[in-house]
């Protein structure tokens, strides 16, 4: 289990690593990031000194070595657009984005695992899957093909501006929470339901389910048992969404004024805001490392058999 | 068996629906310049924002009085373009890649699938629009990138499936009959992968469309005064209130175009030989990404 | 073999489970048809037949545990209660608690996330509301020791795939008998399992029932098994109940034609060693005619009629499937096991397994000369001269095909069979073909560390002879059989092939097989690539062949289109897609592709284990032809004592990576050196074909 | 006390304000955005003089001042200003923040604005001199904008981060980029507000700030699309007002190079285009094009002479066709406009595009991010041949305005003798109407030579709540202290 653990903690530090070092390519290879962040009308030489401040002129392998060294640290240089330390920025606006993403996270769960039990209660009594009792399922297929950021102008078209329920921005109250969380998880539920609902009745299909009707078990204690079989994928997968949750902020923050890190990192790159994009961008991709590293260690308490088999599946 | 021959059939009228309304989207966008009333960019600035049918436009007009229908019909150039142009590069060089990496293995089959972990920990959208501030916007960049991001889930499926048919009977069967490695590479692992690759190509190319709107909207794909149905959204939300087409119609479209793209995916998908497994991997890989980029 | 004599019930008790004119369909298709029969109290009945014969289809009726998919009509009565279309509470009250199941794959049929114990104590807990944990729990190990597991108190806190197979079963059965239920519907327990360990399971199980005094269903297609343990056998052919009785009689000579079929298709220990097989299309179609006036799912169990348009020479030596050609020359073979004649007899014989329906059917019909095959046919044998290398390689080693001629020949009597068998062994003796020496094998572990799967094993395997390796599952007979052909690398050893070291043992990198060995693989489904055609597969063998490399493409085909031939298949399915053959035809697919290359050594590895029991003997039969007729060296691998006594001259047997004995067929057989041969051989239980 | 909606609203006296962008620092030398960052601390920090509503000069921390020599200002603080902490607000802070502001190591945005400013003498505890290096008639506009900062307390606090000022509200919740909540202080020393409690709601979506004003979460927002006019006049409970506001529209021309550098080419623009129109289509009539000037009438020096260029597109097609364009060379140029930064420029842009199009001349629209845009425009002085922009000069002088159009100026794109001439002699022309004549003469020249299309006045259109007493200002300012709730004193 040990040995698990530390593989796989290896090889997310060679995730983050690597996607560290894109993000830092990328940025490099745009040219000297001090004239993007120099103010407005700097002349050559306030350039230069900025450059040599924030130690651009240095060969870039040195640079890569710094910044990783800083990276670790949680150092980023000031942000530009808010002069002060990047990484304070990012952590000032995560409670809204966690709260959100949460919010979106509990909803989607809820949403997906009563769209795969209604569809397996049906396998269970025999209805081929794909039947009209599975409009649930015609549902979220029909979310899966809606953008994002269209089902967040949609939400805030009816809810907000024709009947005027609900708050279309800003993160102030439980009120204004509803739409972006509803918006961000449509995004979630469609490939959660579906694995869920796969994996639920992939389960009902194997021959242990026979077993427990065969031993007399009424219906819902079958379907509870295989719900149980169908959480590794789903956890695995919800690990997955967990972090394109994040990936999905980004847009939903933006339809919905919502002021977390989602909207920070499009308003850093607009404003070439280079530290603060890395932060952001350090920040964000970490957790969604970090969220898969869970997972991958929630594996062994959700089955048995990659406890005990130590790890390769 | 009865049961998935009569399954089979329901699905396949969904697929074929999905194909179906594909090809018209297709059509209609190649014959644009036949349909459209109008020039896609002409402006009536004496009749912005009219509803649909008002002032004899069929769908109303935009804030700068530009036909809505003509624009709709040429909105899907680009995301079809682009999605095409991304699928054909995210898939090839996926494909190869896992068909190396599956049956070759060794120490770059660990690079390269250690590189497609990497991918995945970039949130797409993050990295696209990375690329897209800094590396500057084009078409061709605008492929790049969401072929960049598509490219693992091609590579990883390949790859898993290359891995279990290269200790498979029947590549081992060709080996002992001395076939070349490039042979049983392209005679006996591509086949096996064909019908996963088209699969993942029908879904992948939700995704890119997708991608390619999700961009537009935020202002990093297709540029004003470019008719292009993402871009539409953007400009069409701030008018919600009054004039609610200009926006819902082409979100409307996309979403269409989507959900073709993807019945056929899924039409595809569960038929016997590919057993679902794109379905699977992709919501692992790409949906997760199309979200985040949608 | 220890088994447990079943005791007979008492005959005139009422039954406790009547099943009468039970039909089940799913979407209109028929699966069991009008089947009538019973179990009594404490009684054990046989349901027997070949795959999809509607065995389990009966079995799930009984419990009510078809699907709304499948159309359920006819009686089940339980003590006189109907169960047939009884509402689902009644149902309930029943599984579990009066008639529990065990199925075939305890892997999947025990919750692999669950602790076994939580399982078995959930079971009892189902039909005992009352009963607290802590006695479900008590009750749950007390079950596991029943059924024999050590230190249940401890295996019940583990998962089922914390067990082993046999283990699992075990468990299966616990699960079962938890509630002390009147009746066990048991399908195919031991199917999966490795003889020995089916022997232990199977009689744990007669040894519960006799305690218990249960009754028993027990669903196989194994007649050794109903021979050991059921009181009466229920056989089921085509959805339909064929015959029932007991089974002594039943087994001795059923009176109807697919039973007789059946039980002769299987081969025994009481048969000669390569002797044909009797094959039960053969038997069905030469006894009944067309059953049912249908066409059969399976093709490969089809029978076509009439002869079809090739030239009476190709016919007389190849009538795959042709069998018009073939049963029209039932030619005694009694005459001609000279030297020399040996590849001659193999060569008409060839593939033509069909094609002595007659003999076999006579065999069947109990004329205690089961083998009559050896279709003499000199002119045949010139045909096939001018086929090419085949045969001149045959004829350049003639002396050894001499000694698997006599090898063949031993089919005509037991006299003869002696010498064939010392001439075989003294000819493998000088001049091994394939010489395998101290071979050590790893696999990759998990963390960098390697499993040994084979160490230390030796031997040695003649031209023309037939080697055979037997061993339970997992003691590395596949990995031996991978490192010979040149797909695995060993850690050490030295495989010699013709005299040159091709196992490669220390260097890197893939290496180059040796087209001269070729491979028969297990499974028929994954063993042929569906996205080619049988003739591209087949021919890939040519293209890539030193010499054959050459040929043409039109030449290519005609190979590919002989070889097809050679192996009992029609040559237009060469531009067929292997998605339409059945398992008996793919087999004989991938024994062309083996033949294409023209290999000196062929290694089948457990080439007839995933097929279904009427088609192996067809397959067997076409080996041992193919073996006798190209001279071919052949490496044999089986788990099945039977099998391998079957079709080997030499025999090795395995055990976790080691060969714990090597020898002579008869000498392993029936002087066993080796406890563990001991053990293998008494748990092959296969049916005492005695004559009726 | 009022009834209803608004009555609630009124007990407990708070507002909120929708901006469309995030406060970016607190630090009121470092930043030059009015409409967010500034309109937040000027609310918190007080500076030496305010301007008005009306745009007039008022007083703040300081009372009374005037100019005692022509380059020296003597201003003579209220003597119970003073900081939240307690610290007088005295000559000693006012020196301190001088001097900060004036030291170009700092590095503080504010600082260009403060050009003329050389220093401050501290006079004695309440009257200070602030020293111009020459007559500075902008210098009490600029003054409006230097928040005094407490010199003690920024030793150990980052003022970018934290505030401590002297101003009527202290600033309670804040998070970069985040929403602001602003409480008013019990012991300021000026008058007190109406409003208790601010919130500032960070909401760059014009959709969700209409839609916010409509369903009552936002109290106040300013600089509205005009095509939301329409709808939010319908809405009974708002309060719609709408003016010009000090900010002059136009697209500038690249006169340095290109097709541009040609007059006849960049006349020939400015006639090829329908301003008219444009503003009635995009702007809902809520501005009238400008007659051919770079100010709008706001700024002290605007003349009320020039014409401008009415819409002639024929007259546009022989222009370039003299300038050697037709249909066998048509004129290619690039418009660079920044994306969503100004009120409705892409749409003008494009409709600019449109109407250029259809004189021949084929305009590629160049979409970017405003830090995009303000990188080549003014650091690597790479404008494209035209480019949309807004400019106005807060402290609406119009020597500040003209001063980006002069020869040597980074923003100006445009070597003019005799522009730059007339500019630069009316910034030290004392006599107003010599001044005035100096910056007719500019505007003329302009007007002829036209280094920009001229366009239009941006519009500016202002909701509230109606129960709120608020009056829209020209400029960008919005000051919680200027508003109260009708009915409550
Ligand atoms: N759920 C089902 N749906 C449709 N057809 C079925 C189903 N289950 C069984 N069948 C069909 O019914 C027939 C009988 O199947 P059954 O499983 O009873 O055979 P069996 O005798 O148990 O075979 P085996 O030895 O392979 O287990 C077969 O043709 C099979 O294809
Ligand atoms: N590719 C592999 N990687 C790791 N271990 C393997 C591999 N193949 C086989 N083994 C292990 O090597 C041992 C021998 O396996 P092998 O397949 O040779 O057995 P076998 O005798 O052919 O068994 P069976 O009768 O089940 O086919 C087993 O313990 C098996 O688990
Ligand atoms: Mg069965
Ligand atoms: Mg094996």
């Amino acid at each position: 289990m040990l040995r698990f653990v530390l593989r796989r903690l290896g090889l997310t530090l060679v995730a983050v690593w690597g996607a560290l070092s894109a993000v830092f390519l990328v940025l490099h290879s745009s040219g000297n990031p001090a004239v993007m962040m120099a103010p407005v009308g700097a002349s050559e030489e306030q350039i230069a000194a900025l450059g040599r401040a924030l130690g651009y002129d240095r060969p870039l392998a040195e640079q890569y070595v710094t910044f990783f060294g800083d990276a670790l640290r949680g150092q980023f240089p000031d942000s530009l657009t808010f002069q002060q330390p990047a990484l304070t920025v990012v952590t000032d606006r995560l409670p809204a984005t966690l709260t959100l993403a949460a919010t979106a996270l509990v909803l989607a769960c809820v949403v997906a695992a009563a769209v795969g039990l209604w569809s397996g209660a049906g396998v269970l009594r025999g209805r081929r899957p794909g039947a009209a009792r599975e409009w649930p399922m015609g549902l979220v297929f029909l979310a899966q093909s809606v953008p994002g950021f269209f089902i967040g102008v949609l939400l805030v078209w009816i809810f907000g501006v024709r009947l005027q329920w609900l708050p279309t921005s800003g993160a102030s109250g439980a009120g204004a929470l509803v739409l972006p969380a509803i918006t961000l998880a449509c995004g979630v539920v469609p490939p959660l339901a579906r694995v869920f609902r796969n994996s639920l009745t992939g389960e009902l299909a194997r021959p242990y389910t026979r077993t427990g009707l065969a031993l007399g078990m009424r219906r819902g204690r079958v379907l509870r048992h295989a719900a149980h079989g169908s959480m590794l994928p789903t956890v695995t997968v919800l690990g997955l969404e967990a972090g394109a949750l994040l990936g999905g902020t980004v847009i939903v923050e933006n339809v919905f004024s919502w002021p977390g890190v989602g909207q920070l990192v499009i308003t850093a790159l607009q404003n070439e805001d280079y530290p603060l994009v890395l932060a952001d961008l350090t920040f964000l991709i970490t957790a969604f490392v970090v969220v898969n590293l869970v997972v991958d260690l929630l594996y062994g308490v959700l089955d048995p058999r990659v406890r005990h088999s130590n790890g390769g599946h | 068996m009865k049961t998935d021959t009569s399954t089979r059939r329901r699905r396949f009228n969904a697929g074929t629906a999905g194909a179906v309304v594909l090809g018209i989207i297709v059509l209609l966008t190649l014959l644009a310049p036949v349909l459209a009333p109008h020039d896609p960019l002409a402006q009536d600035l004496a009749h912005t924002n009219a509803a649909p049918g008002e002032h004899g436009y069929l769908l109303g007009t935009d804030q700068l009085g530009r036909d809505l229908l003509s624009r709709l019909l040429y909105g899907a150039q680009t995301p079809l373009l682009v999605g095409v142009l991304a699928v054909l590069c995210g898939g090839v060089f996926g494909t190869a890649l896992g068909l190396l990496s599956g049956y070759a293995r060794g120490w770059a089959d660990q690079l390269l699938s250690r590189l497609a972990d990497i991918q995945l920990a970039l949130p797409a959208i993050l990295l696209a629009l990375l690329i897209l501030t800094f590396g500057g916007q084009s078409t061709a960049v605008l492929v790049l990138v969401i072929a960049l991001t598509g490219w693992p889930a091609y590579f990883r499926l390949v790859r898993s499936r290359v891995l279990a048919l290269r200790t498979s009977a029947y590549v081992e069967a060709s080996r002992l009959q001395g076939a070349p490695a490039h042979w049983i590479i392209l005679r006996d692992l591509l086949p096996g992968v064909r019908g996963l690759i088209a699969v993942t190509a029908t879904l992948d190319l939700s995704r890119a469309v997708l991608m390619e709107a999700g961009l537009s909207y935020l202002g990093l794909g297709a540029q004003a005064p470019a008719a292009d149905w993402g871009l539409m959204v953007a400009e069409g939300q701030g008018r919600l209130l009054s004039s609610w087409w200009i926006a819902v119609l082409p979100g409307l479209c996309l979403v269409a175009l989507v959900i073709s793209a993807n019945l056929l995916g899924e039409h595809l998908s569960r038929r016997k030989d590919t057993g679902g497994e794109p379905r699977r991997a992709l919501s692992r890989i790409s949906r997760t990404r199309t979200r985040s980029a949608a | 073999m220890a088994s447990a004599t079943p005791t007979a019930p008492d005959p005139g008790g009422p039954p406790l489970l009547e099943v009468a004119g039970l039909h089940v369909a799913f979407d209109g298709t028929p699966a069991v048809r009008d089947a009538t029969w019973s179990v009594r109290a404490g009684e054990i009945v046989g349901l027997v037949g070949e795959s999809g014969s509607g065995k389990s289809a009966t079995g799930l009726a009984v419990l009510g545990l078809h699907g709304p998919a499948a159309e359920v009509t006819g009686s089940v009565r339980l003590s006189g209660q109907e169960l047939v279309g009884a509402d689902e509470a009644a149902l309930r009250a029943i599984r579990g608690r009066r008639v529990a199941m065990v199925f075939q794959d305890a892997l999947d049929a025990l919750n692999p996330y669950r602790r076994v114990g939580d399982q078995i104590a959930e079971a009892y807990r189902l039909h005992h509301p009352d009963a607290g944990r802590a006695e479900a729990r008590e009750r749950a190990v007390e079950m596991l020791a029943r059924t024999g597991i050590d230190r249940p108190e401890e295996r019940a806190r583990e998962y089922p795939h914390q067990f082993s197979g046999g283990m699992r079963q075990r468990v299966m059965i616990a699960l079962a008998l938890v509630n002390e239920p009147e009746l066990i519907i048991a399908d195919e327990p031991t199917t999966a399992l490795d003889a020995t360990v089916q022997a232990q399971v199977l009689e744990r199980l007669v040894e519960l029932q006799r305690e218990m005094g249960l009754a028993v269903v027990l669903i196989t297609h194994d007649f050794g098994v109903v021979e050991r343990v059921c009181h009466r056998v229920v056989v089921m052919y085509r959805g339909r109940v064929v015959e029932q009785g007991t089974a002594a009689a039943v087994l001795a000579g059923g009176r109807h034609p697919y039973t007789r079929a059946l039980v002769a298709s299987v081969p025994s220990t009481d048969d000669e060693p390569g002797s044909r097989l009797p094959t039960v299309p053969e038997v069905v179609r030469g006894l009944l005619g067309e059953v049912d006036g249908e066409t059969l799912a399976d093709p490969s169990l089809r029978v076509p009629d009439g002869a079809v348009g090739l030239p009476a020479a190709a016919r007389e030596t190849t009538g795959p499937g042709r069998t018009g050609a073939g049963r029209g020359t039932p030619t005694p073979a009694d005459e001609s096991a000279g030297p020399g004649d040996g590849a001659a007899t193999a060569a008409v014989t060839g593939g033509v397994d069909r094609a002595d329906a007659a003999g076999a059917s006579d065999a069947a019909a109990g004329d205690g000369a089961p083998a009559g095959d050896g279709v003499s046919a000199p002119g045949g044998s010139g045909d096939r001269a001018g086929d090419g290398p085949a045969t001149a390689a045959v004829t350049a080693e003639g002396g050894r095909a001499d000694a698997a001629g006599a090898t063949g020949a031993g089919a005509q009597g037991s006299a003869l069979a002696d010498a064939g068998d010392g001439g075989a062994v003294a000819a493998s003796t000088p001049a091994p073909l394939l010489s395998i020496t101290d071979l050590h094998v790893s696999y990759p572990g998990r963390f960098g560390r390697r499993t040994t799967a084979v160490r230390g094993v030796s031997f040695g395997i003649a031209p023309g002879e037939t080697f055979g390796l037997v061993g339970e599952s997992g003691s590395g007979k596949s990995t031996v059989s991978r490192v010979v052909a040149g797909l695995y690398r060993p850690d050490s050893g030295q495989v010699l092939f013709r005299g040159e070291d091709i196992g490669g043992a220390g260097r890197r990198g893939r290496r180059k097989p040796v087209t001269g060995i070729q491979m028969v693989f297990q499974d028929p489904y994954a063993s042929l690539n569906p996205d080619r055609t049988i003739g591209d597969t087949i021919g890939a063998g040519l293209r890539f062949h030193p010499t054959f490399a050459s040929l043409s493409r039109g030449k290519r085909r005609e190979r590919v289109a002989a070889l097809l031939t050679e192996v009992g298949l029609d040559p237009d399915l060469a531009d067929a897609y292997p998605g339409r053959l059945s398992g008996g035809m793919r087999q004989r697919v991938g024994i062309a592709r083996a033949l294409a290359p023209e290999p000196e050594l062929l290694i089948a590895d457990e080439p007839v284990s995933a097929l279904d029991v009427s088609v192996q003997a067809q397959v067997l039969n076409l080996l041992a032809d193919l073996q006798r007729d190209r001279g071919l060296a052949m490496l044999f691998i089986s788990h099945d004592l039977t099998v391998v006594r079957h079709m080997a001259t030499r025999v090795a047997v395995m055990r976790a990576g080691e060969i714990v004995e090597i020898g002579d067929r008869d000498q392993i057989m029936e002087r066993p050196a080796d406890d563990y041969t001991r053990a293998l051989l008494e748990a092959s239980h296969s049916v005492r074909r005695t004559a009726a | 006390v009022g009834t209803g909606t608004a009555a609630t609203r009124a007990t407990d006296s708070s507002v909120v304000i929708g901006l469309s962008a995030a406060v970016n620092t607190l630090d009121p030398m470092n930043t030059t955005s009015v409409g967010s960052d500034l309109s937040v601390l000027s609310s918190v920090y007080s500076s030496l003089v305010t301007r008005r509503p009306d745009l007039t000069i008022g007083p703040d921390a300081a009372t009374s001042w005037d100019r005692v020599e022509p380059d020296r200002w003597r201003f003579r603080l209220n003597e119970k200003a003073a900081f939240a902490d307690g610290t007088p607000l005295d000559a000693d802070v006012v020196v301190w923040n001088v001097e900060r502001l004036t030291d170009q190591d700092n590095g503080l945005r504010m600082t260009s604005n403060f050009a003329s400013l050389l220093r401050a003498e501290k006079v004695d505890d309440h009257t200070v001199d602030l020293v111009t290096d020459g007559p500075d008639a902008d210098l009490l506009g600029a003054l409006s904008f230097l928040y005094l900062l407490s010199p003690d307390w920024t030793e150990d606090h980052d003022p970018a981060t934290a505030t401590m000022g002297s101003g009527p509200y202290e600033i309670t919740d804040y998070a970069a980029g985040g929403n602001v909540e602003l409480r008013a202080r019990d012991d300021y020393w000026g008058t007190a507000p109406d409003i208790d409690r601010v919130t500032y709601r960070i909401t760059p979506s014009e959709a969700a700030r209409v839609s916010g004003l409509l369903s009552g979460e936002l109290d106040v927002v300013a600089g509205l699309d005009p095509q939301d006019l329409e709808r939010l006049r319908t809405d009974r409970a708002l309060e719609v007002q709408q003016s010009d506001t000090t900010r002059m529209a136009f697209i500038k021309l690249n006169t340095l190079k290109g097709p541009m550098k040609d007059v006849r080419v960049r006349r020939a623009v400015n006639y090829a285009v329908d301003k008219e129109s444009i503003a009635t289509s995009l702007l809902g009539g809520t501005v009238a094009p400008s007659p051919g000037q770079l100010l709008t009438s706001d700024y002290a020096g605007y003349s009320d002479d020039t014409s401008g260029y009415p819409y002639d597109p024929e007259k546009a097609e022989e222009l370039l066709a003299e300038a050697g364009y037709g249909s066998g060379n048509p004129l290619r140029v690039e418009l660079t406009v920044p994306s969503g930064q100004y009120v409705a420029g892409d749409l003008i842009a494009q409709a600019v595009t449109q109407q250029l199009s259809e004189v021949g001349v084929r305009a590629r629209i160049n979409s970017v991010p405003f830090t995009v845009y303000m990188q080549k425009y003014l650091v690597d002085q790479d404008m494209s041949d035209m480019q949309y922009i807004t400019q106005a000069w807060p402290t609406l002088a119009a020597g500040g305005l003209y001063n980006l159009f002069v020869s040597d100026s980074p923003y100006a794109y445009w070597k003019d003798a005799e522009f730059t001439d007339a500019v630069t002699r009316a910034r030290t022309e004392t006599d107003q109407d010599e001044r005035d004549a100096l910056y007719a003469d500019a505007a003329e020249r302009a007007r002829a030579q036209a280094p920009v299309l001229f366009l239009f006045p941006q519009p500016g259109i202002a909701a509230s709540s109606d129960g709120l007493d608020w009056q829209a200002r020209p400029d960008d300012w919005v000051r919680p202290a200027e508003m109260s709730w009708k009915g409550n004193d």
